[in-house]
């Protein structure tokens, strides 16, 4: 490595390249199964391939602890960040004032989990009063007006309420990814706002500890926030989005 | 599984708080025995032998029999005498009767037909065969046990693939890593489905559907494990949500040794309508005694949303409350998996020695129940390194304090349901813990004015102050005043409310005379 | 898959491919970060990736856990197994009677930790009368004369030893690898012997928790014994190789 | 430190125990006084301010001038005459004096120009100010620390990458990871050198070389960390080998806080001469008490290859004899860092019980001392899942047993020297624990005649015999025996043999009347 933004995996020595992995395979313990694993790796790329540890797990299956080098690196330089990550998230105050500037009436919010998802600690650390990590929820904010409609809601229910109380945006959590269950979730959503011709009247957002905003963008929502967000960091992005909408509408 | 009290706990405190808990279940007793649901109604017929789906359909047969008798505005009355009275009149099974009922090829009796001797009589061997089926069950699970017994604390995983088939594999690798007990999880939202689904299934999301068929594969298949590994591996599934006694009945046919199964929890969780989970719940239990399945009950769920040091006392007092319903279901302690988990935040100085104070306090106050302790989850890291380590904390208080069915967490909780491997790696710890520490808690003791001794008074006391409080006001109200996992329920609305009835005057109960207080 | 002898990683479902990775780095703890180890297991073959954590470790590091899956499969029934460790192992009093029929004296071996390394736990596994894992050491073997000289023994002594004892195998252990001393030491012995002729006077064994059969060889050594090596393995393998030679030298 | 008994250890055996020690250490120390080695020459010169390497070559000037000086068949006198006598008629300054004496611009002095006032005058004045630099260094890592405590115990993690430079950005990220002690692990065989390399060094095996230069840097880049964090952050290196008495002084002189230094280790593990170790010892402790320096014994290394359960007692024997030798040494308690380690194999029974029994015995035994606890390193496995667990059993009973210095075990401790996320894997596990844990050891205590207090008395009883036995035949004759660790060193040979000698009636000891034992 020549340029130092330019980076790579660091074990002990700069530019060594060291990973560890951990993985199972579908075959007995024994030799086999470990040459079979050290091929695997070499296969994946990884050069000096340790197999630090082959225990036989049961089942026929054999787990495996390995580390190798991987000659892979990114230029840091090259790495842009996604647009919500950077936004820099206002104090409460802050985004109420930049509201009161703006509107007269506070802003509908409702929210859910939606479908079989009974998760609903991340839309409540979202909107509920108490907030999430020290940081209010949008219940809270003098310019918001939240509803959290809670678990396992329909997505049908969800677009009546919406409707219901002019809102204008709609929060959607789902935790459990197992077998994309969040993907099919999220996606009816858009798919039934879309039939219903609805989808142009609401900021559509999605939540959840494995949702990105471009995983939340590729299945046609305005926004995705992740593991971690705060309350303040959506109140944020709420407000300038709703800001920069209501300039360009007149 | 008794131990000498090591806490200095005052034990009338323990006794009032028993007199409490059973003062708030009594005063429920009547208007739940006055009632029934539809899943009761189906829990009869198939604890009657019915079975299957409706013919060229998906709905199972009790579903539509039920929801037929529904239309006709009889459902007061219960299934169970017109059906018998039909198989009196037909002679045909149970089932059979059912199928034509459905198809439209019978027709539902009179009423006045469903309450003679004939049909009662029909009813007391139809009953009388479907405990021997439970009983013939749970002797051959006893048969398999002996010689077979698994250590304490039993190490207990889920397998959660969605797939059947796939949850099999896991299972066995599992059953030879050291795992004890194997809870086949199930899909998210299945608690709220009004029916159990048919056949095997491979496509659930975050666990798998539990199914009669479904139960039977892996029963079978841990029956060959039990076989081969030398010891006794229990399977353990969900009668919860809006199925519960339903779920019972085929966990019983089936040879399922344990059930999550709990009185408030469909309440307070699932939002379900109150008193359908109390009807539901107390014919489930009744089941389970008789199959001598453990059941498993959800205070472990309070912590993951409430504080475990503000909310501890809550923890003990649903214990009190599920051990006194479940006494009125006829259900010995030793059925009673208590629930209750290791969720102080760890960031908390001495979070150690609040779990080992709650741990121990539960293993005293119930001795003699197989109580179930349950892994952090809520503080869990995707750093599975950090994660592995706090279940290893959990796996030590587990060994310490005496503890019956232990949960073993999984390093990749806060990331997804676990591979194959994750679960091998939390045996593995667990078991490494459980030899190393064997002889642990007997080797020590608590200082009287102590940290530990002094947590547990506490906490002990709260729950009196607690139940004493819940009496005054009574459960429901207490649960719509959110007294449980910072939830609240409403007087009414939740789902399955119309699935809810008073049993009229005619209402024939197959059980009635079959469970009695357990004293 | 539709060929079950074709295997990959295994999660929860066959063909999953999912593999747990962890490594570090060199960049402060941050999304640019977090993104960075993204485009990393990008580019390392990863599909569906999931930094499950990223933690800020001091000093300018950023160490993650992920998740990802590998597409990569092996071909178990092509997989060859190194024909040192499909060996089967005799037994003691089979060594020593397979031995004695062929020849008058016992072997003579000389083992030794050279160099820096001062590991003597896995030589004396194989070699001390107590021998590894209820497997008796060659010393307890009728038929094996087994020299231990110890640890850090410089190559030059033990090759004065070997001679002087007119041995017919050298047994050396090598534990440390760190930037491959290992490598380095074994090699050294191999030069030093050639540079004397001696190379084709003795059997040269290697062994230690890094060694391969097959990186032995690369090294010039006649075998290697790894990780969890067996006294009556390595005996077996002896007391084939010399019978063997004795008969192509008749 | 110091704890109320829980084990209800007999107080006269721990008395007679040290009793016996001291008698095994008193027989040695005429023999040790009658001795200098080369490495204890080549102190005094370093101690009086001489260093760097010979002019033009890669040979420390020390060596260069203690070789010559041997090659004149004078070094039984001592170096500290000459050179004292020649800077005296010079003028020069002991650097310069050596330079020239090497490059031969200057010859060594008539035996008789040795042993004159003003040779002692100088003498006295070369180690009075040796003094002051140590003693300078030791006030100000001594400003450093006050208001920066660490909390107890210290979490001490090693950095070996054999790269100077690489080391400090490993030891940085340690150190904010909440490192308390940062040990630069040695290149493989440097212990066997018999010099100190010049330098800062990047080329080590499994370690990084230790030098003048190397502990400079270091430490200028801890004192860094340590303001920037407010948690003082100790160095440590190793004394160990057959340059002890050379490196306590480039230790004491660049800020170091403890050293790795045993009276045995050398012999046992590095087959280095007997009376070599024992006087290179001497010399080295008796600059470490007056550094303030806290010194590391290396008992824990006998578990790696003796069995930790048979060997235990072992383990406590060696502890008091490297206690009384200290003692002798000048050193008080409070800088005696004795080793012990949790090497039980973790497939026995109840191994935790055995732990923490030894644990607490070294404990209160030595109730003054900064004890110093070696993680689980045979039995950890490539399994690095499991291997974390170990340490958190190894952390758990760090904690409950109240031990001082914690060496910090390693996930990937059986694989490869740590990586940098390693390191931090086992400082988190480790400060979780000591949070979590914080009251327990205050908060239980062991049954009288339970596992714990009957393992922790066995082992005091087998110690007491044991010493019985080495007081009885002599510490040379036990060792050739192999009672530590399983290895036997016969009475003669071992490296470094050619670089003990004894003392001439004409020898200047520079420290004569500056050590005395510490009671
Ligand atoms: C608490 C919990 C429960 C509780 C839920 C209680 C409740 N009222 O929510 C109970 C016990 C009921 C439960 C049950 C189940 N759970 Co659960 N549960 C958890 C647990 C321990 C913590 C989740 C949590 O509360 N995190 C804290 C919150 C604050 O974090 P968060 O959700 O990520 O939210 C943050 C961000 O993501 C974001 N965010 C989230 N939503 C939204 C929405 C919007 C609009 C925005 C802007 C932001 C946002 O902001 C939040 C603050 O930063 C996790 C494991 C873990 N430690 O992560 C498993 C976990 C999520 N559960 C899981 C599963 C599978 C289940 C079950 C399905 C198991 C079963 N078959 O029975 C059931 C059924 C639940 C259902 N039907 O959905 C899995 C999901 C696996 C997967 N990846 O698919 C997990 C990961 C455990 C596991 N490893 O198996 N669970
Ligand atoms: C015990 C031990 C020590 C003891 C050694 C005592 C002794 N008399 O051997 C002591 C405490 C002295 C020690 C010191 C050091 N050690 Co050390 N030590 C270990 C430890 C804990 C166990 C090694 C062991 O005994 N394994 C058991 C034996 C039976 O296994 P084995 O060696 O693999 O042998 C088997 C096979 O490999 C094979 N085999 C081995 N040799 C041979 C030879 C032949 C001919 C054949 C056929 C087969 C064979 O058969 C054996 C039986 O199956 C390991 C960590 C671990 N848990 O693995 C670290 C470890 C090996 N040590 C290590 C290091 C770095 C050191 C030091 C250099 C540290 C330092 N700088 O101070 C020092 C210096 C030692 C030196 N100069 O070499 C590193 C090596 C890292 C690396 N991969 O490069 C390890 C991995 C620890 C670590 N993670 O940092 N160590
Ligand atoms: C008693 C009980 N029932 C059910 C569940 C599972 O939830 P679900 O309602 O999704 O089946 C739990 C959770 O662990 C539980 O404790
Ligand atoms: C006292 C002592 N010295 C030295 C060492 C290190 O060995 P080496 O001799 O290779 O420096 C140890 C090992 O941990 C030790 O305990």
């Amino acid at each position: 490595m020549t340029n130092s933004s330019i980076i790579g995996p660091y074990g002990d020595t700069l530019g060594d390249g060291q990973v560890q992995l951990s993985f199972t395979l579908p075959a007995p313990h024994g030799p086999k199964a470990e040459e079979a694993a050290k091929q695997l790796l070499a296969r994946m790329g990884f050069k000096d391939v340790r197999v630090a540890v082959s225990r036989d797990i049961g089942g026929g299956f054999t787990f495996f602890v390995a580390y190798g080098r991987t000659s892979q690196t990114v230029n840091l330089d090259e790495v842009t960040v996604d647009p919500v990550l950077e936004l820099e998230a206002l104090g409460m105050h802050e985004v109420d004032d930049l509201l009161a500037g703006e509107f007269e009436r506070p802003i509908v919010v409702v929210g859910a989990c939606i479908g079989s998802d009974a998760h609903t600690v991340g839309i409540d650390a979202i909107l509920n009063m108490k907030g999430f990590a020290g940081d209010y929820g949008l219940e809270r904010y003098h310019m918001f007006d939240a509803h959290n409609l809670g678990a396992q809601v329909e997505p049908e229910e969800l677009i009546r309420r919406a409707v219901e109380l002019d809102a204008s945006a709609i929060l959607v959590s789902q935790v459990v990814t197992q077998k994309d269950a969040h993907i099919h979730q999220l996606a009816r959503l858009v798919e039934l706002l879309e039939a219903e011709g609805l989808r142009d009247r609401f900021l559509l957002i999605a939540g959840g500890p494995y949702i990105s905003n471009a995983l939340a963008k590729e299945l046609g929502y305005d926004a995705g926030f992740g593991r971690g967000a705060k309350p303040s960091h959506v109140a944020t992005w709420i407000a300038r989005r709703m800001i920069e909408e209501e300039r360009t509408a007149d | 599984m008794r131990q000498a009290g090591k806490l200095g706990l005052n034990q009338e405190t323990i006794g009032r708080c028993r007199t409490l808990a059973r003062r708030v279940v009594d005063v429920l007793m009547p208007d739940i025995r006055a009632r029934s649901t539809d899943s009761c109604e189906r829990a009869i017929l198939r604890f009657w032998g019915v079975e299957g789906p409706v013919a060229g359909s998906d709905v199972p047969l009790v579903n539509a029999v039920v929801d037929s008798l529904k239309r006709e505005g009889r459902i007061q009355g219960g299934v169970a005498a017109p059906v018998a009275a039909l198989m009196a009149a037909t002679g045909l099974e149970a089932g059979e009767v059912c199928a034509r009922l459905v198809a439209g090829d019978l027709a539902w009796p009179a009423s006045e037909a469903c309450v003679t001797h004939t049909v009662l009589d029909q009813a007391r061997r139809l009953t009388e065969a479907g405990f021997e089926r439970i009983r013939a069950a749970a002797a051959s699970r006893k048969d398999l046990e002996q010689g077979r017994e698994a250590p304490l604390p039993w190490l207990y995983v889920i397998v959660a693939t969605g797939n059947i088939h796939e949850d099999v594999k896991q299972a066995l690798s599992a059953a030879e890593a050291g795992a004890d007990c194997i809870a086949v999880i199930r899909s998210t939202a299945q608690s709220l489905l009004d029916y159990v689904p048919e056949g095997a299934t491979t496509e659930g999301f975050g666990g798998t559907y539990a199914t009669g068929e479904n139960f039977r594969i892996m029963r079978a298949a841990l029956n060959d494990a039990s076989q081969k590994l030398g010891r006794y591996v229990r399977l353990v599934n969900y009668a919860s949500g809006l199925c519960m006694p339903e779920i019972s009945v085929l966990a019983a046919r089936h040879g399922l040794d344990m059930l999550l199964n709990d009185c408030l929890y469909g309440i307070i969780f699932r939002d379900i309508h109150r008193m359908r989970t109390l009807v539901d719940q107390f014919l489930s239990r009744a089941i389970c005694a008789s199959a001598g399945i453990i059941i498993n009950t959800g205070e472990d769920n309070y912590l993951t949303t409430a504080d475990a040091i503000e909310a501890a006392h809550t923890v003990l007092a649903s214990q009190f409350i599920n051990e006194s319903f479940a006494l009125e279901a006829g259900m010995p302690p030793g059925l009673m998996g208590l629930g209750h988990a290791f969720e102080v935040d760890p960031a908390v100085e001495d979070s150690l020695l609040y779990e080992i104070a709650t741990a121990q306090l539960t293993r005293e106050v119930f001795p003699d129940s197989p109580i179930k302790f349950m892994p952090p989850t809520r503080y869990k890291s995707g750093d599975v390194f950090y994660s592995h380590v706090l279940d290893a904390m959990f796996n030590l208080t587990s060994v310490l304090t005496g503890q019956h069915i232990h949960l073993c967490g999984m390093p990749t909780e806060a990331i997804h349901t676990p591979f194959v491997h994750d679960r091998f790696i939390a045996i593995d710890s667990a078991r490494h813990i459980r030899r190393a520490a064997r002889s642990l808690g007997g080797d020590i003791s608590f200082a009287p004015d102590g940290f530990v001794a002094g947590r547990a008074r506490d906490v002990l006391q709260k729950a009196e102050k607690l139940l004493d409080d819940i009496a005054g006001v009574g459960l429901l109200k207490a649960l719509s005043d959110g007294v449980f996992a910072e939830t609240k329920r409403p007087p009414d609305g939740g789902r399955g409310a119309d699935g809810v009835f008073l049993r009229s005057e005619s209402y024939l109960d197959p059980f009635a005379g079959r469970t009695a207080r357990y004293d």
